[in-house]
């Protein structure tokens, strides 16, 4: 019984969820669309839940951190911030109606800290590149050769600065990403979806309980 | 030799071309813009483009110059324009881009006439698919307006996707999805203003699910030449020529000094 | 009732082809997996250059007596990628039991967590060696991309790991992983599908699964017959692509245009 | 006058700064303005999910169709993966979420990704076009697990390598000129934001200060 409620339903609920949209995908019928564009809204709703998990774990991890006395600085503001961004953003819209996008003081958290948060730790991998490009490329085997050949150009042909190098520069560029770059990501592609449909026939046929999170 | 003096190299070479522009030309614009430019230029008037905002706030520093060009673009052309958000931190760009172009977001006179934002939709693909389905999907926008009493979906067939014009992707994760929910179901074809990291991966599909797209802040700067509207991304071309340059520079240097210290019987590899 | 709108069922337009590739494909991959399981099939799965070099840095590190650190990056437990890297995990840890060595493994996506201490304690019980399994190794730092990989830079730089293992599903933070390992002088190895970070692997790190590599790696470390019956099937998958890919171009290009046709339906 | 905005402003200018500071080296203010980052991320993503989820649910409440409220309830499962005992009853949302994924994908996928890709492939027209195929041909043959690349196999696999290498070389272009854009729009923040510049020499200072505190630690 246990595990019937514990493995198999879950396992069933997820094989006749992959059918039912699978069949939508493939399938026109006017009823059973409908049907299923509901099913998809039910789905996307329950999928927004998923947000709690990582809420409660970084909330635990940070409350542990402070606990022990370990960069007690930090995970006050971390704490702070979550907190305090969700708890006024979800006063204001579900007790006064605003939605966050017309809320001041969420917008401003967004603008101050979320945006400019977020672009600066991306644009800090430019000098990574940059040092990596001095270390570590280097022409070590045909293959590397390639590589690296192939992406000088690119650099070159697609900065304005190129093209006043050596007027060839974009003409090279746009056949390196028409013919070997198209047909390298195109493999990717083809070999990437056939991957997924061997994983998901495993998931499907019940082989892979990864998903299921844990071995009872 | 410290690593930190090649990050002050990078941030010197960046830097010094913002703060002194030098005005180097912009060079031959590409195939892929001028396709997209004129496929949205072709569209009769009224058509609907559906632009979905996947960038990150990262991202956005090459999206966004793109995504604002092509709102111009499809202002002057007077096509309706559809926004969406198909990640929570990209919701704030919608806004942003209509406030560049048209001054206002939701007190505009012409929106909920040319002009909708849906906000954020959860569940990515799953998300696209729903919305593809029917387009009153979500039931109202952003602001809490009612979708089924606006004018802008008065006059749709079928109020699904076959309806689209367009559909534009800006981001820099993934467009496969994109293109497998609307173009190839639809039939409406997908372009982009994808971060340049994404635009290898768009070849495979271009020139026959996917017409034209903007490469990143370059893709965008030539966008904006096409529609006359300098702005953003053309300021940044200078830093960005310089930057490769001293990138590419590096590399040399690096790999001439790997083969002279190869050469060396000493000298480990 | 009485039910107004009964439409005919039909396939969407342009959809026949891709019914019966969903129908062939499932079909061929169930075939493969069963018929592998049954022992009717036995696929030899070619060797990878990455795979005998696992051990080769797990032998290095017990060596240096210094730990080994392994992620599978950012996915969660959906992605394949993240899968075959527990598959692969599992190996490693069951060495690293055996000889004794730290194996600290990171993960950014919260589902992993639960699937992952299970299968490395399962590997330290394999090995033998269940009282030296300690959960705090299995550790979750942020699911946020950066937060992650700025915390693994740090984990790995504290604990001055002999080898960097980089295996499941990355993005961006790639080259922050590749130069924590780099300044701590380990050994790397790095696998995933995503294709614009293979050259920052490719050229940073010692050995590289490329792409689908990484999915023959993990089916081939576990070596249980389902994973290799997977993999057996997804070559046939492959060959139907690669014949329809062959006969459609050489047709085509003398003059015979029908199968292309035939695709789009 | 100081407006919240100017103090918007300023604290972005402050994050990208303290941000780049992890350059120099690792610092308190670099871990603070990334754990800041952090928390605020995430609960903005919260209030974004729960507004859209909450206007999709809505229309089916107010029309009276109470059973919608099951979707807030297999929702909250997601908090039992916190509960060993009762952890099962996060794989109900996980199969629904997953299984839609599986559905959604798969069937169009083998249309896009498989079907139409190969279906272009074969329009040989030109050189370039022909090229194409060889390389996929090639190098989807790389892939090929269940067989070892002996003789001609191996030189068929050899090209194909070659075609990904040219490919992941183009990547890695693209992504160089992708991150320098993304320092370019930071910096342009920094340098062209009214008061955020006013950060800059603060910054210089700070930096120099923690330089020449670093020498004397080292000399000590």
């Amino acid at each position: 019984m246990s595990l019937v409620v514990k493995r198999y339903i879950p396992h069933a609920v997820l094989v006749a969820t992959a059918f039912f949209l699978a069949g939508d995908t493939l399938l026109l019928e006017k009823t059973y669309n409908d049907l299923a564009t509901s099913g998809v809204k039910a789905i996307s709703i329950i999928g927004s839940f998923a947000v709690l998990i990582s809420i409660t774990m970084l909330s635990r991890l940070h409350v542990r951190r402070i606990q022990r006395r370990r960069t007690v600085i930090e995970s006050s503001v971390l704490l702070v911030c979550m907190w305090a961004t969700m708890i006024w953003g979800l006063f204001r819209f579900a007790v006064q109606g605003v939605s966050p996008l017309k809320e001041f003081a969420v917008q401003q958290v967004f603008s101050g800290i979320v945006s400019p948060g977020d672009a600066t730790i991306y644009s800090i991998l430019a000098f990574f590149i940059a040092a990596a490009a001095y270390r570590a490329f280097r022409a070590r085997s045909i293959e590397a050769t390639i590589l690296l050949g192939s992406g000088v150009i690119v650099m070159l042909g697609k900065a304005p600065i190129g093209e006043m190098i050596w007027g060839y520069f974009p003409v090279l560029t746009t056949w390196l990403t028409d013919v070997p770059n198209t047909a390298g990501v195109r493999t990717l592609i083809l070999s990437g979806i056939i991957a997924v449909t061997a994983l998901y026939v495993r998931i499907i046929l019940g082989y892979e309980r990864g998903w299921m999170g844990r071995g009872d | 030799m410290d690593v930190r003096y090649m990050y002050l190299l990078v941030m010197i070479v960046v830097s010094i071309p913002l703060l002194k522009p030098m005005g180097l030309p912009l060079g031959t614009i590409s195939v892929e813009t001028t396709r997209m430019y004129q496929y949205i230029d072709k569209l009769p008037s009224r058509s609907i483009i559906v632009m979905i905002a996947d960038q990150s706030p990262a991202a956005a520093a090459e999206c966004q110059p793109a995504m604002v060009a092509n709102i111009q673009h499809a202002v002057n052309k007077g096509h309706r324009v559809l926004f969406y958000a198909s990640r929570t931190d990209a919701v704030p760009f919608i806004d942003d881009a209509m406030k560049v172009v048209l001054g206002a977001t939701s007190d505009h006179p012409n929106y909920g006439k040319l002009y909708v934002n849906l906000g954020y939709i959860p569940e990515g693909e799953l998300g696209l698919k729903g919305l593809a389905a029917d387009v009153f999907f979500t039931g109202r926008d952003a602001y809490g307006k009612d979708l089924r009493a606006m004018e802008f979906f008065r006059d749709l067939p079928k109020k699904d996707a076959s309806d689209w014009g367009l559909i534009i992707y800006y981001g820099a994760s993934s467009v496969d999805w994109v293109v497998r929910q609307i173009t190839d179901v639809y039939g409406c074809k997908t372009a982009g203003g994808v971060a340049a990291v994404l635009v290898t991966r768009m070849y495979p599909y271009y020139p026959h699910s996917i017409i034209g797209f903007q490469t990143g802040l370059r893709g965008a700067a030539e966008y904006e030449v096409l529609v006359k509207r300098p702005g953003e991304a053309a300021a940044g071309m200078d830093a960005q020529s310089l930057s490769h340059l001293a990138i590419v520079i590096m590399i040399i240097v690096g790999n001439i000094g790997y083969y002279a210290s190869r050469r060396k019987p000493s000298g480990g590899g | 009732m009485h039910i107004t709108n009964v439409s005919e069922l039909s396939v969407r337009t342009g959809y026949n082809g891709a019914t019966i590739m969903f129908v062939v494909s499932l079909a061929i991959v169930s075939l493969g997996i069963y018929l592998t399981m049954r022992g009717v099939l036995k696929p030899k799965i070619r060797r990878l250059a990455g795979i005998d070099a696992l051990d080769e840095m797990i032998g290095r590190a017990t060596e240096l007596g210094r730990p080994v650190h392994y992620t599978v990056g950012l996915g969660g437990i959906g992605n394949e990628q993240v899968i075959a890297g527990l598959s692969i995990a599992r190996y490693v840890a069951r060495k690293c039991a055996e000889l004794g060595v730290r194996f600290l493994f990171t993960f950014a996506a919260p589902s992993v967590q639960p699937i992952a201490t299970d299968l490395i304690k399962q590997a330290y019980v394999e090995a033998g060696k269940a009282d030296t399994f300690n959960p705090d190794n299995v550790m979750w730092l942020s699911d946020r991309q950066f937060a992650f990989a700025t915390g693994v830079m740090g984990l790995c730089l504290r604990e001055n790991v002999a080898a960097n293992m980089l295996l499941g599903y990355f993005a961006a933070e790639s080259l922050i992983f590749a130069e924590a390992g780099y300044r701590v002088g380990a050994m790397q190895i790095a696998g995933t599908t995503n294709s614009y970070q293979i050259p920052f692997f490719v050229v940073t790190c010692d050995y590289t699964l490329i792409s689908e590599e990484l999915i023959t790696a993990g089916a081939y470390m576990s070596g249980e017959p389902r994973q290799q019956g997977s993999i057996l099937g997804q070559d046939y998958v492959r060959l139907i692509g690669l014949a329809l890919m062959g006969v459609g171009a050489i047709l085509y290009g003398v003059g015979i245009k029908t199968l292309t046709t035939w695709l789009a339906l | 006058m100081v407006t919240v905005e100017t103090l918007t402003i300023l604290a972005g200018g402050a994050m990208t700064i303290a941000l780049f500071s992890y350059l120099w080296r690792e610092n308190l203010a670099f871990r603070i303005a990334e754990h800041a980052y952090i928390g605020a991320a995430a609960g903005y993503g919260v209030l974004i999910s729960a507004e859209a989820a909450w206007r999709l649910l809505e229309p089916f409440l107010k029309a009276g169709l109470w059973y919608w409220y099951v979707t807030a309830v297999i929702g909250l499962l997601y908090l039992f993966f916190f509960l060993p005992k009762y952890f099962w009853l996060y794989r109900y949302p996980t199969g629904l979420v997953l299984g839609s994924g599986i559905g959604v994908l798969l069937a169009r996928a083998l249309k896009t990704q498989f079907l139409e890709q190969i279906r272009v492939t074969t329009i040989v027209t030109d050189v370039n076009s022909v090229l194409v195929a060889v390389g996929v041909i090639c190098s989807l043959f790389y892939f090929y697990a269940t067989m070892e690349h002996r003789g001609a196999f191996r030189y068929v696999s050899r090209i194909g390598i070659c075609f990904l290498m040219a490919a992941f070389g183009v990547s890695f272009g693209a992504t160089v000129m992708a991150r320098i854009s993304l320092l370019i729009g930071r910096l342009k923040f920094l340098y062209f934001t009214d008061p955020a510049y006013y950060l800059i020499p603060v910054a210089i200072a700070l930096l120099i200060i923690g330089i020449v505190l670093d020498r004397r630690k080292k000399e000590q």
